[in-house]
Order: C-alpha cells, then structure tokens, then sequence
C-alpha cells in the first residue's frame, strides 16, 4: 500500500518544527492500536494544540493493516495532509512499503527486529525492542500485543516531548474507572518514555510545545454529532440497518437516547429504535412513522439509497416528512466501505424515477453535523418530504477538533398540521390544496378526531382531495405545485457560507468534508502563490441566491468535490447555464480524504492553461 | 351455531342501526368500489365494514393501509373516516411497523394481495411477523396477480391453469404455514364466500393484540374463477372444511353461553372479548402451535380448503410493548418531552472535551 | 373526464373530408369493446389508408372508462391528434363530458335512450337504438353487450363508407378460425349497417376513401415489436416481473419463444422465461444469466426502475452485460401506471448510488423498438455492462403503422470472451486489464476449462487482476477506465437520425414517442407560419459528435420530451455547457402522448419571445 | 462410525494426495482467508475444500457465490480455479438462479450468513426454496452481522446477549424449519465445529439435484462467541446433538457396507451416491416430511441443538429441468440455435399485416 505513508515531507534537519507535523501509525487492524492512538491524540489535544485524527482502516475485522494518521497543526489546519512526517511502522506487512514512501529526512519508529534500517538510510530510524519492552510490562503473553501499543505512545511523548502528565489524565479518560487497566498503561507508557530516555538519542527537528488553541474545544467525529444533533431535535422514532460507515451514527444515537430520552421515574422512553431487516424497510418504517406524526429518521451509505429509491420517490409524491442521513462512502456498488467519497450528491438527490428531487442538507464539518440534523427534521416537517443529510466517512468517522455545540434556541417546526380544533373552525380541509401559495398543503395525522380530517395516501394519482385521479389536469396540478414548493424551499434551506475576498478574481465552491481542504488551499494559493480567492461554501440543494451572484462575480469558479463525475459542478453548470463555461473542475476521488495540496495543484495547473 | 352462544342475550338477530359508539353501518363504508363486479375482494370489504361497525371502533382511530394491486385497492371501499395508506408493492409491512411505532394507540389493518405478500413482499412479511406488530393483516389471495391481468402468483396451487391454459409448476407457498412456523400468534384462514366465519374472525384479530394474520381466499372472477383454477368460488365453496364454528362476544357485551360441556374451546382475548370455537369434526386445539403446524400441513396434503382459527396465543408479546413507550403516542409528544435541557448538552459536550 | 375528448376540431360541414380525421369510441374497460376498435382500425388499413389507434385506459380491470382513438390521415400522420372529429359515446358514466368537450361541428354517434342531443345541438347527433338491434343479433342476454359493440362498427362503416368486404377480412382475422364467433359479429355489423342506412341520414364532411398508402405495411405495438427484436437477437435467459406497461412486452416474446425457439423434433428450448418474485430478483437473474454468457434481459417500468438501483450499479461496476427494458409510464412513483411518460430518462441513465451511467437507447417508432432490441444486445455483450432500452406506454402499448421488419443481416456480436484456447495462446488472463486500450477488457464464462480461466467478480474494489484492493490508484485506474469504455461507447451507439433544413435557424432536438409528433409539427410550422426547422432525433445516451454540430449550427434548438423537469435539454446542457443558452425546452407531462399543435403552439410562443 | 461402511474397501484412512481426477487439495484452495484467527466460516471453507477434492469435481465447472459479510467473503478462500460471484447483500439467490439458467452444467455453491440470508434476503432465500434451483445453499450461522461488527440478526435466539450486555428480545428465525416449510428437498443442519458430519452432508448436497440448504452453525470468535451467546463454541459443542452418524459413498466408489441391519438409512443420491445414516438415538426418517418438521420444532422448543440431514426428497423435479432446455448450456449457444430463420419473421410480418 505505498501511497499511504506516501510522499513524506522533505524536511530538513535544520532547526526546530514545532507543532507542525504529522504522525502515522501503521499497524493490524484488530489488534488494539485504537486506544493508544487515542492517547496519543488526545494529550497533544490537552497540549493546546490543534490536532485531527484520521483512520484509515480495510474493510475486514482483523488482521489487516490500518494507518491512523495525526495531524498537530498549530496553524489548526485539521484536513488531511499528504505528507508523513513521524511514521510508527508496527505492522510487518505494510513497514517496507510504508517506510519506502517516506520523503528524505522523515522519523522512522518501529520494532528492531523489523531492520527497517536496511530497508532505508536517509530516514530519521529510531529502533526499539518493542518485545523486551513488552514483557517488561507483563508476564501475561496475551496483553503484551496490546500493551506494545502503549509502550509506542511513550517511545512517541518522549520524543516529542509530550507532557507525561498529559498522556496520563488522557489514559485516565480513555479507560474511565477501570483503575486495573489505567495502572496497567500508565506503566508501559512509563516503560517506553524511560527506556527511549536513556537508549535514543533525538535526531530529528519535531516538538510540541504547550499552546492556548483548544481550550474549550471538544473532538468529536460527524456522525456522533449528528446523532447529539438528531437527539436534541426531537428524534422519536429511529430506523436502521447496520452499513458502514453510517452504522455508528445510530448506535451513537441509541446510547444517547437511553441516557437522556428515557422517563427516569417511570422508565418510559420518548423513542422507538428499530433494527430493520434491510433498507427498504428501514426507510418504510421512517415514512410510516413521519406519516403518522412523528420525527423520523434513518442512517444508511450508498447501497442503502439506492435500495431506498422507490420508496424515496412515493415520499416526495405523496409528501411525507424524514429524514435520511447518508454516510457517503466509495461506490459504485459496494466500492470501498471503508474509503471517503462524494459520489452520491447528484444520485440522492434525484433519487427515484420520474421527475423527483429531494432537499439535501450538506454538512462540512462537525459542527454543522450537529446544526443540520436539527434543521433537517424542521424543513422535513415543514415541507412534508423526505429530506437527505449528506455526510461521508471522513467526516463522519474521523476525529474532529470543534467548538462546543450550542444548545438550540429555536423551538421545533412541525409545518402545517391541522388539529381537530382547527378543522373545526375553518370547516373543511383538503389535504393537497395549496392553501397558502407556497406550494406547501396542510396535512392531519391519523387519529385526529374529527369526521373531515381523515384523508387517503397513494402513490398513484392524486387531486387536491387526495381523491385518486388520471385527469391530466390533475396530474399537472399536482407536479407543478411540487414544483412551486422546491421552490419555496430555495430561501428555507441552510445558505451558503461566503467569504468573499474583493480582490479575487477567482472562486472556490465545495461542500461537505472538503471544506477544510479548501481553507488551507486558499492560505497556500495566497501564501505560496500570491493567488487571492473568495470561496462559497455549498450548505444545501436547492440552491439559493448566492450561489448565483457568487458566480457572476468572478472570472473561473472551482468546484471542489470528491467525485468522479464532477457532480456538484454539473448541478450547479444546470442551475445557471448562462455561466456554466465559468465553472471549473477539481475532483479527488481515490477514496483518500482530499487534502489541501492537491487543491492547490489542481487549481494553479488550471489557472495555467486559463 | 355458535352464534347462538351470544343469541341467548338477544345480541344476534338484526343487526341494530346505531352501534355502541352511535355510529351506523354508513359511518364504516369508504368510496365506491372500482373492482370487478363479482370481485371476492369486494366481499371481505364487505365483512372488514361490518366488524369495525359492530365492534363500534372509533374509525378515526384505525389506519387502514394495502400494497398495490386490486387487493391493495380496497382499502379506499371501507372506513373513509379513517386515515389510509395504499403504500407501494410488497411494502406495506414496513409502513405499518413505523406508523405502530408512531402511534401505538392506533388500530391497524393491512390489506394485501398474494402477489404483494407472497412474491416482492415476502421479506418484510416474515420481518413484521416475527416482530409481532400490532395489526390486522389481511392477505386477499386469489392465487394470481389481478391488476396486471392474470399471471400466477407464489400461492396458486402446483397444476392450476390460467384461462390460456398455462399450468402452474410451481409448489404454492402457503401463507398460514409459513405464519405459524414464524411463531405469528394469531394466524387464520377464511374464504370471502363465507361472510359469517370471516366477520368474526376479523372481529377477533381487531381484538388481538400482536400482528393477526388472515389469508382469505377471494376468488378473481376475471382471471381465476374458470374450471381448473383452485382459487375459484366454485372450488372454494366445494372444498372448504371449517375447522369450527366460531362465535365472537366482545368485551362490552356480557357473555351468556348455553352449550355442552365440551364442545366449546372458549379463547380469551386481549381487550376482554371472547372466542367461541364449537368444534365440528372432533377436537382442534388452537393453542398448540405444533398441531397447527401438523393440521395445515395434512390439509394440504389432502387437497382440503381448511378454514378457522388455526392457532392463537394471546401471551405471545407484542413489539410496542416490549419497547416500553411513553403512554402519550410518540407521535403527539412535544418539545418538553422530545428535547433533552441544556444540561445533557453540556454533560455530553464535558465527556468530548 | 372533459379533457379526453377535449377541444373537437372546429370543422366546418363544407365539403368533404376525406382520409384525415379521427374517430374516439368511449367505453367501459372490460366491455371487449377491444375487438371492434381494432376491426374498425383494420378495416380502414386495409383500404390503403394510413391510421393508429391510442387505448387510453384505466388502471384497473373493469368497469371505469376507457378511450379508444383512431386517427385516420392521409398524409400518414400518426401521433396523437387533440382533436375528436367522431364520438363514438357508448359510456353513460362519461358520455356528457365527452360530447362537451367536442367543438362544434363534431359527429356524435350514441345510443338514443341518453338522450346526447339534449347536452349539445351544435354537434351532428345519429343516434342509435343500440339495445334493440343488440336484441336483433343475439338472443343471450350475455352476449349482448358484447355484439353492441360490433353494431356500432356496422353503423360507422356506413357513416364513413368503409368497404363491407374489408370489415369482414378484418373481423375475420381478429378472431382467426372461431367460425361461429365470425358469423355472430359479422351479423352484429350488418344489423347496424342496415339499420343505419335505412334510419340515418349522412350529414357531416367525414368520408374514407381507398388510398395505395399501407400495401406492404404491417400495425403492431413497440412492446410486440421490441418482443421480435429480442427474439431474433437471440434472447435466451428472460426474467420479469409483471408491470403495466411492461408486461407485454415479457408476455408476447414468451409467446414467440414457444413458437419458434423450442426445437420441433426434440421439444427442447433454447430460452428459459423466469417470473421473477419481483424486480430485484428480476435483474439479479439477468445479470447471473449474463455473467455466466447468456443473452439475459429483463424487462419493467418506472418503479421496478427504481428497486433495480442497487443491482444495476453493480453490473456498472463489475462489468456484466444485460438488457433492461423501461417501458415507460408516469411518475413518480406509482404515478399513473396506464399514462405515458418520458420521465425516467435521467434516472434510468444515472441509475445506482456512486458515479455511474449507462448507455441508454431510446427507440422512437415500432421499427426501432424492433431494431434495437438487437443492438441492444449486442451493445450489452461488446461493453460487457447492462444496457436500458428507453420505450414507453404510448410507444409500447398503442397501434403504430410501420413498415415490415428486415430480418437481421449482422451476425451477432458476443463482445470479447476468451475461450480455453485462446486462453493457452496468449498464456495469460486478466480481466479487468485494457489490453486493447479502448477501456473495453477480456472476460471468460464459467465452466472454461483452462487453469488460468477464473476470476472473482465482485461489487467491491478491485484490481485489473480482479483481485480486491484498497488501493488508491488501483480504484481511480478502475474507475477511469470505465470512464473510458463510456466514451468508446459514443460511437457505437445508435447515431441520432438528422433532417437539416439548410435555411432553418431553429432546431429541434426529441427522442422516443415524442418523433411522430415533432414530424407532424414541422410540417405544420412550415406550412401555417412558414418556420422552416431541422431535426435531429437522438438516439442513445452517451452522446455522439452529431449532436454537438446540430446544436452548434442552429440559433436555437428545441428540446421536446414528456416530462417535467427538461431532462434530456439538461443532459445536453451538461454535454455541452458552451452552448446551454441555445437549448429551450418543450415539455408535454400530463399524461397524454405528446401531439403536434402542443408542440407547434409552444416553439412559436418562444419564438415570438426570442 | 458410520465411515466405517467404506471402510471395509479401503478408501477411508488417510486422504489420498490426488483425487480421481488427478488433482491435489491444493488445486481446490483458494487465496488466503482475512477473516479473524478461529472464525468458524474459515472451518467450514476447509470442509468445502475437502468435500469438492474428495468428489474429485472439475473445479472450473463450479460457480461459487455470496452476498455480502464476512461468511459472503470465503468464496475467495476455496477453488480458486473456479468461477466466483461476491454479489449484493442478500442477493445471490437471485444470480445463482440466473447463472443455473443460463449454464446448468455448473455445479453451484453459494455461501451467504445469516444476516445475509435471514434479514435482507429473505424475500430471495424463500423464493429459491420454492424454486429449488440446482445448487449448494451454504449459510454460516452466527447469529450476527460480523462484518458491520456484530449486531444481532434474526437468527439470535431469544434471551441471547451481546458482549455488551444488550439482550435480543425477537424470537429467532429457524432456517431448516423454513426451508422444511417451504418444501425444499435438502436441508440439512450442522456445525462448523463437527468437520466429519460437515464433509459428508457437504458431499450429499452436492449429489442433490435442486436446492440444497445447509444451515451451519458458525461461531464469530469477535462478536459472538462469549458466555450468554447461543451460537458460541463452547455452547454450540455441548449443545449439539446430532441425529445420525453420516456416511457418503461417492458413486465412482464402490458400496460395502457392513453393518446391522436396520441400524442404517440408506439414501440414494441422484448422481449414484450414497448417503448413511447410522442411528443413534431412535429411528428418524429423513424422508418424512412433516416429521422432520416436528422433530426441528420439538428440538426448539427444548433448546438442543439438533444436527444431520433433516430432510431429503431426491424426487422433487427441480426448476431447471422442469423447463427442459437445450442439451448444451444456453449461454453457449450460438447463433444458428438462437436466432430463427427469416421465414419466421415473414411469417411473423404476414400476420401482422
Ligand atoms: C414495484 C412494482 N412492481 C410491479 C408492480 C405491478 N403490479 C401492480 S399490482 C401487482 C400484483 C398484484 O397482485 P396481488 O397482490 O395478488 O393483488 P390482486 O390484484 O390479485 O388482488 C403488480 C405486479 C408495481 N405496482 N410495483
Ligand atoms: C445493501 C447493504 N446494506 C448493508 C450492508 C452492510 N453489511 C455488510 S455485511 C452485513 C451483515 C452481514 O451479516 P451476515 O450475513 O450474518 O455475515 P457475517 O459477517 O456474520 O458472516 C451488512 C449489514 C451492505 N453491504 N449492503
Ligand atoms: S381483476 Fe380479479 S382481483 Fe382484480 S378486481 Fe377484477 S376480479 Fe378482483
Ligand atoms: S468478525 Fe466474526 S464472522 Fe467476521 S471474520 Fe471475525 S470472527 Fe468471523
Ligand atoms: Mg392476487
Ligand atoms: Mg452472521
């Protein structure tokens, strides 16, 4: 796998790099690393130094290699970076190669026996007898596996010069309460910081030294985020079927869900969780629930959309309100489950035959995972249909650095449904009327007691009434005002977030996971290249306004995406075809997170030839 | 008669204008059929009508919900005061399953058609039977697909013909068999020829709580009703073979039964109704789930229509329960109840920090 | 239903009309109203008459109303025509709306007891006692209804002057050898002929004569015609799953399979026919069939578009040919399954969750319908990935005259399949290796008896070897091959059919069931408003340079389809965004096939805006 | 021992280094498997391993295919030499039907879990049942989704816990009771930890001629294989209790058996086979359906884990010779068999006309 670790940067020796690196640690996948990754993260964290962690793991359960990747940012960039500066190389397999795709000048960690050595001679080695080690921390030969794990992490503090204190209150959290285990890492940290004391002598420029940037700050990955998000905006009746890298949304969910939603005097819970037997199921279970009233959802990646098609289709026809989270991984088909992509955006939010398309919220950080969980159970209810948060694998299973989630001030919005009461005093209702002329009707749920209030959902053709119907007219009627209430949706949904610099002559547009890319691209085209940029960041389909006047107001506009088929450019070239030659392509789609350099090339080789 | 087991308090006899809500027959009808004239479809609308009406169920309380298919039609022909969702092919299970979860106050009934059950909504059939939703589920089989004009469906019998002659080489599926072995708890067959048995058969499976499952043989007069075909009201009517006599008092009538010791297997439901099984050809137990196994399987070895209560059991948990709800529908539940306060965010945020 | 019969022609009672007209029969589906309508269509065809018939029908299987138009034209038009010219008013359900909705001057030809005249006296009225002359033919009250039908073929034909002799030929064939069914209808018909001539006074312009127009020509649907083309493009593994307007499709090629591919001698077939239990099944059988090197196929509508998604984007990602029709009808999802509809052409064509697309062909007569049904097959087996045929209701379900089919002179083309043989020649096997550099690879059957034969195909990444990978390159190599092979595609697929008007500045751009229509319109904008326009009849999706130099050559080009959202105008746009200002849009979505004065009316509205 | 009926000629002992024809086991392997160290599935792939070298079956005449899981991976991990299709999750049915259409020369194998074939694909699993197209229906049991890292599927017993503590409160799915139900002629039950009875029912199935299921209890060392887990190494040892000792006697050997009689079911297989049972508890007739039936419910019911070949019908006609195709495979036919001569069109055309 070479072009994991690939491309090490080309540091000099000369002088100290501080707070400014990268670490990966290559191991097995099963064996226990995650924990020491953890801590590893977590104390330069503590540090007050901004810090991301990416896992890039096989899509298996044990025994094959997984990287993860920390990135120490005093700057705060938190995307991915190209670049291996500190490589742990723990798993024979991968070591040669990892090892061999270090730039000249990069750290090299890892087991003496390994020789990596003769592998290279221009990489920084330090060698340690991980085994002797090991067995200093335990008699017992099943936990030395594990244990070696930590006793990298002191080899690594030692180094860099991590505070002990600070990796210990992170083991104390990562283990909380179990003072057997704690004791038990606490020591092999020891065992490996003394022993890389006294045996290694520091040959290489990386440090971290104490900051002020994290205070405050948690580190939370998406899809944790969004299930905060999904609790807290009322969630009540949760379907799923288990598919990475979506799975974890849910089960996050679940936890938080018996902690805060169930009565604690009368034991009752506030939500239903359903395990589906597939997706169809899943998103038919969600569409009955929405129906009758409830705020509903469901989880799934790429394979579960497609085989939600029908179903989403019949929920934009008869305009029924959920929400479905869609972890974007690599298709088509199965693809890489366990790899990042953007490849479903033009696919959801088409989804279905006929003439359909469906509000799609488009998080971009963790944050917003939170945020537009919330608002997308408040535009499903207000326009009664199905509505996709698009996140992806990168964002949604990688660790993120992020300012505390504010509590929402906002009360829900349950859109327009008549009560008894109501239909009482207006005196009739029909459920496909646009009342209003925003092109969104009033609904009644079932169990309304009043003799107009009932009304019969189909799939088929349908008038105002909801009476079934082949009327041309009718049909018509009712596509149309479909129509009219996309339409309206343009100025509800999440607008763009715009930073507009007056001086460029050039802009970026992205979405979702990309974004982070795209911010340290602009410092490095303005840094590096003097090249200025406004960049608009996409927060949701339908567009709005500002997408438009973004666009006019430059010469070349990027569209930034992790696609093949430069989808969101496509969409975006069909909502202003009168300046769709401004619209320019940058696409990364080898199911790695994109990271900011190959923004940068791919905008500085286009702006060549412009 | 088991009628007569409720006949002695003068309950039977005309069925009164107004039922014990005030309502009347009217009150449960739905739109015009558009069905086939003849249809057995028809005839089970006819029946759902009644029992709803004599059971004097709040209709805006029920969700009526189908499939596609002539079958899955009917839902719009009955209760048009109740909410309804003609759902898409084969799915109807998974709808039901979210709108019990919504709103567990809500009475259910499904209806479907072979070929929405049987065939593409075989999966999410065995799923909500396992889980034991709380619904009435009504199969129409008629052994062959009416709405897209007459081919064969999983349920028509090995050597039945179509009109064109074409023969079926295909072993049927039998919807009960597979309802028991999936431990469903309330699992019967009738014939929409016979509006007696089945009225109280619905009657019962209204009553149940837990997912009732009824697979009634409606004849398709337009595609299926011909010599040869097993699914045919003429077929039907000559080989049907009740298990019983059943006989339904509900919770709200006082029961006054008047029969031999013994010849009556008395089933207490869930809302305090009772079954009256007065058996006809020896003992049949509906409770021994084993036996109900055996009795379908020899049936159809016999080439006997066997109708009745096949199997019940009434301890059997049913999924809203277990999951243990808030008394109010979810679906009714506001802010206060749906939106943790500040504090559990900020505990949440502490633990990420 | 007002709209059915809507907007009657405006014919004047001067003179003669003669061969251009069009007759609408209203009645109650299930009545066998069938037969008669297709004696009456016959009966005019064979006097050398051009003509079509459209079924406008509910869906469900008795007892709602049901339309059957004929258009007669001389000039050899045969798309729909809004104008009714003859009612034929059998349906008391609908009759008052259908005699309002004509124009004055119109011809009404009902059963006396309604009493039509009593709604309208500015439209000819003969009205006809048919329950007493129903009683004349037949003493079966069952049968009654039946042969009412057949009385008012006598009382039409007689009106119109249609030859006796043909009408017999025609009833004749319509119930082949039951000679004592021949003998009553032949007898219904001449009650109602004798009765009219002797009772009915002939007082509108509407007359059929012979004509040399049809000799040689052959009336057939697209789903018949698509069924011939498959068997003769030797269809072998066939799986489906009841749909309207699919079914017959399946249910007619069944019908020929048993005819002429079951071997006479040894009763063996060379096809097998699988009722699938529903769509997902459906194209999992066709696209094992065509993985293990059958020629599969499978056939559906809208919905089972839709549930097929999953699958689908796996045959893109493994490379597995098959052929999937889409014979389509309104959406979204269930929508209204017995109207028309161009409306999946963007989902059929994006179809699957990922960046995927396929090649899509799209027939716009009976002739093609036939015709590439065959390349459809062979496209599937040279681009080894499944291949939708685009039909659709009005196109696979309607009676089109057409010319006869020839019968197929190319042999077929397997694609590249290597045998053992060929295998131990090269000394090698890589499946998914470009060895040609077309994008195009190598795949072998199972069962090839050679050491080197197999390969694991599967939906998840894999390598050229077809091993699974994780690897970056390894997936962007993949996918930009597939990329690849698509372009190879574009000049393999059917070219679009070009008719350039040197002096027109406008273009119009259909595709499908839209052609006959555009024909017609062109005609009309140049005859009545001198609009001279070229035509360009696409074909198949991925696009080929024709396109290109069509649009770039014409001022403006008019994108005519059925549906709503303009969604081949929008492809094209993608296609080429430099000149997405020059495509305007015609949309014709309620449900009823696309007729000329609705797409004359709508090119000069834009025109006179330009 | 019931191998000790081919014993007495001597082909038992250790296994011979090449087949009869002429292969080595080597030539049956396939790629290293990636699954956890101690995984059942690996064991059971050791066993088709076995089973197909022992056979002395073509590989390249095998088609082997899955779903999606980790059971759906290990047809990576056998006969390489023979064709292998990983298809969607749930699905392989589905193409398993369509590549016996399309070339019934194939012996094919597919292995699915329980996720797979009980959750998302159940639809598919019952309507290939009914079919009973020709194949080896392997599915590895674990009563978990393994590959999405352990979720509990409709195969978990009720009462059974996750390492987490969280209980599964659905009954489970019986997969053998199913395909009994749903008339499949092969079914057959047995553990990934029981090699000798798996080989041999491995080695029966693929002598069968239609659709042969195995449900074989698998255990996930990850996820599912502590204490409180019913489908766990240790609880799967113990619990077992198999019906019959089983012996297959291909049918290029040749039979001597030697034991008491009337202690000994002798089943013939469809390709000359033959398959022993040799008693050990009381007499079971695996050709009686309905028994096999109870005798799966009753096991339930007392919570054994009862393995062997439930039930078995070498008379049921099978999908594809039903539909009595060409001789040779139709994917190899060629175009003088498919395409008719142009005299059909013509007369196609004139009846058009
Ligand atoms: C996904 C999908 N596939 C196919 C159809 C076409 N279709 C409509 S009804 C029907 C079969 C109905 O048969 P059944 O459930 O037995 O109902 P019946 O008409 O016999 O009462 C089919 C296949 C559809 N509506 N949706
Ligand atoms: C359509 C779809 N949904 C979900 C998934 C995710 N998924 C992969 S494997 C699996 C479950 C596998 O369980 P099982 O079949 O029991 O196999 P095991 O791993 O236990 O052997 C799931 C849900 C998927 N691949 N495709
Ligand atoms: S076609 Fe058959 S099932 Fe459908 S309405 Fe007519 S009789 Fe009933
Ligand atoms: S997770 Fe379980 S099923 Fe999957 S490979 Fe590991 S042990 Fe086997
Ligand atoms: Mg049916
Ligand atoms: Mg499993």
């Amino acid at each position: 796998m070479k072009t994991l670790a690939a491309e090490s940067a080309s540091k000099q020796g000369t002088g100290r790099i501080v707070n400014d690196f990268s670490i990966q640690v290559g191991t097995v996948n099963g064996s226990g690393s995650q924990s020491s990754n953890n801590v590893l993260m977590r104390s330069i964290f503590q540090m007050g130094i901004p810090v991301s962690g990416k896992n890039l793991f096989p899509s298996n359960i044990a025994g094959l290699p997984t990287w993860f990747t920390i990135r120490v940012s005093k700057d705060g960039y938190i995307a991915r970076k190209r670049e291996i500066d500190i490589l742990v190389a723990m798993n024979p397999q991968t070591a040669h190669d990892d090892v061999k795709s270090l730039q000249p000048g990069a750290v090299c960690i890892s087991p003496a026996e390994m020789k990596l050595d003769l592998v290279r001679s221009d990489v920084k080695h330090y060698q340690v007898p991980f085994g002797d080690l090991a067995a200093r921390a335990t008699d017992q030969i099943k936990l030395r596996k594990l244990l070696t794990n930590m006793i990298y992490v002191g080899v690594v503090g030692q180094l860099l010069e991590i505070d002990q204190a600070e990796i210990e209150t992170a083991i104390r959290k990562q283990f909380e309460g179990k003072v057997k285990v704690i004791d038990l890492n606490l020591n092999a940290v020891k065992i490996g910081r003394d022993w890389a004391k006294e045996s290694l002598k520091k040959e290489d420029p990386y440090y971290v030294e104490k900051m002020d940037k994290t205070a405050g700050k948690i580190i939370i990955d998406g899809n944790a985020a969004a299930a905060i998000g999904c609790m807290f905006a009322g969630a009540s009746v949760v379907t799923w079927y288990p598919i990475t890298p979506s799975s974890s949304l849910c089960e996050t969910l679940i936890d938080y869900l018996k902690q805060y939603r169930i009565d604690k005097k009368t034991g009752k819970a506030s939500f239903a969780v359903i395990q589906a037997e597939d997706e169809l199921a899943a998103v038919g279970m969600a569409l009955g629930a929405g129906w009758a009233g409830a705020r509903s959802m469901t989880s799934t990646s790429g394979p579960g959309i497609s085989l939600m098609a029908e179903f989403v289709g019949y929920g934009y026809f008869t305009e029924i309100p959920t929400v479905i989270f869609d972890i974007q991984r690599v298709g088509p088909s199965t693809g890489m489950p366990t790899r990042t992509s953007q490849a479903d955006l033009l696919p959801a939010y088409f989804l279905s035959h006929g003439d359909t398309k469906h509000i799609t919220l488009l998080p971009g950080s963790v944050e917003e995972c939170y945020e537009m969980a919330g608002a997308a159970f408040d535009l499903a209810d207000r326009f009664q249909t199905p509505v996709f948060v698009l996140s992806d694998l990168d964002l949604g299973m990688n660790n993120w650095m992020a300012d505390q989630f504010t509590y929402p001030e906002k009360p829900f919005d349950r859109g327009k449904v008549l009560t008894a009461e109501q239909i009482e005093k207006i005196g009739k209702f029909e459920r496909y009327r646009d009342v209003d002329g925003d092109g969104i009707c009033y609904r009644t749920l079932p169990g309304t007691n009043h003799p107009l209030a009932a009304y019969f959902t189909r799939g088929s053709g349908h008038n105002e009434k909801a009476g079934y119907t082949e009327r041309p007219e009718d049909y018509l009627n009712l596509m149309d005002r479909l129509n009219k209430k996309f339409d309206t949706a343009r100025s509800y949904v999440p607008k763009p977030a715009v930073d507009r610099n007056p001086t460029a002559k050039i802009g970026i547009v992205a979405f979702g996971s990309s974004h982070f890319a795209v911010e340290e691209s602009r410092d490095q085209l303005r840094d590096e290249e003097k090249v200025a940029t406004s960049y608009l960041r996409l927060r949701a389909l339908p567009f709005s306004d500002e997408l438009r006047k973004f666009v006019e107001t430059h010469d070349r506009v990027y569209v930034v995406e992790q696609n093949r088929d430069a989808q969101l450019r496509d969409l975006i070239r069909l909502e202003m075809p009168d300046l769709a030659m401004k619209l320019m392509s940058v696409k990364h789609y080898n199911g790695l997170p994109i990271d900011a350099r190959f923004v940068t090339d791919a905008i500085l080789e286009q702006e060549r030839k412009a | 008669m088991v009628d007569s087991v409720t006949a002695t308090k003068g309950t039977a006899g005309p069925t009164p204008a107004t039922n014990r809500i005030g309502l009347t027959l009217a009150d449960y009808k739905g739109s015009p059929s558009t069905l086939c004239d003849g249809c057995g479809h028809d005839a089970i609308t006819s029946q759902i009508i009644k029992a709803f009406f004599e059971l004097g169920v709040e209709p805006h309380m029920v969700a009526k919900l189908s499939g596609i298919g002539c079958s899955s039609k009917t839902p719009a022909y009955f209760l048009n005061r109740a909410h309804g969702f003609n759902s898409t092919h084969g799915r109807m299970p998974s709808i039901a399953t979210g709108v019990g979860m919504a709103n567990s106050q809500l009475i259910q009934i499904g209806v479907s058609g072979d070929g929405d059950s049987a065939s593409i909504g075989m999966g999410q059939l065995v799923h909500i039977l396992r889980r034991n939703i709380p619904m009435v589920y009504v199969v129409e089989n008629n052994g062959v697909y009416g709405l897209t004009k007459g081919q064969f469906s999983a349920t028509a019998d090995l050597g039945s013909k179509l009109k064109s002659g074409v023969m079926n080489d295909l072993p049927p599926i039998d919807l009960c068999g597979l309802a028991v072995e999936l431990g469903c708890a309330f699992v019967a067959r009738s014939f929409a020829g016979d509006p007696k048995q089945l009225v109280s058969l619905l009657k019962a499976a209204i009553s149940h709580k837990g997912t009732a499952f009824l697979d009634v043989i409606s004849p398709c007069v337009t595609f299926n009703n011909h010599d040869g075909s097993t699914k045919s009201y003429k077929y039907a009517k000559e080989a049907e073979t009740p298990l019983h006599e059943i006989g339904y008092v509900p919770f709200f009538e006082q029961i006054a039964v008047d029969y031999e010791p013994g010849s009556v297997t008395e089933v207490k439901m869930h809302d305090g109704s009772h079954v009256f099984l007065k058996k006809l050809h020896g003992d049949y137990d509906p409770t021994d789930r084993l036996n109900a196994h055996t009795t379908i399987f020899k049936a159809n070895q016999d080439k006997q229509f066997l109708t009745g209560l096949l199997y019940i059991d009434e301890k059997k948990p049913d999924f809203t329960s277990q999951l243990n709800l808030t008394d109010q529908p979810l679906a009714l539940l506001k802010e206060d109840s749906l939106r943790p306060p500040k504090e559990a965010l900020d505990e949440i945020m502490q633990s990420l920090m």
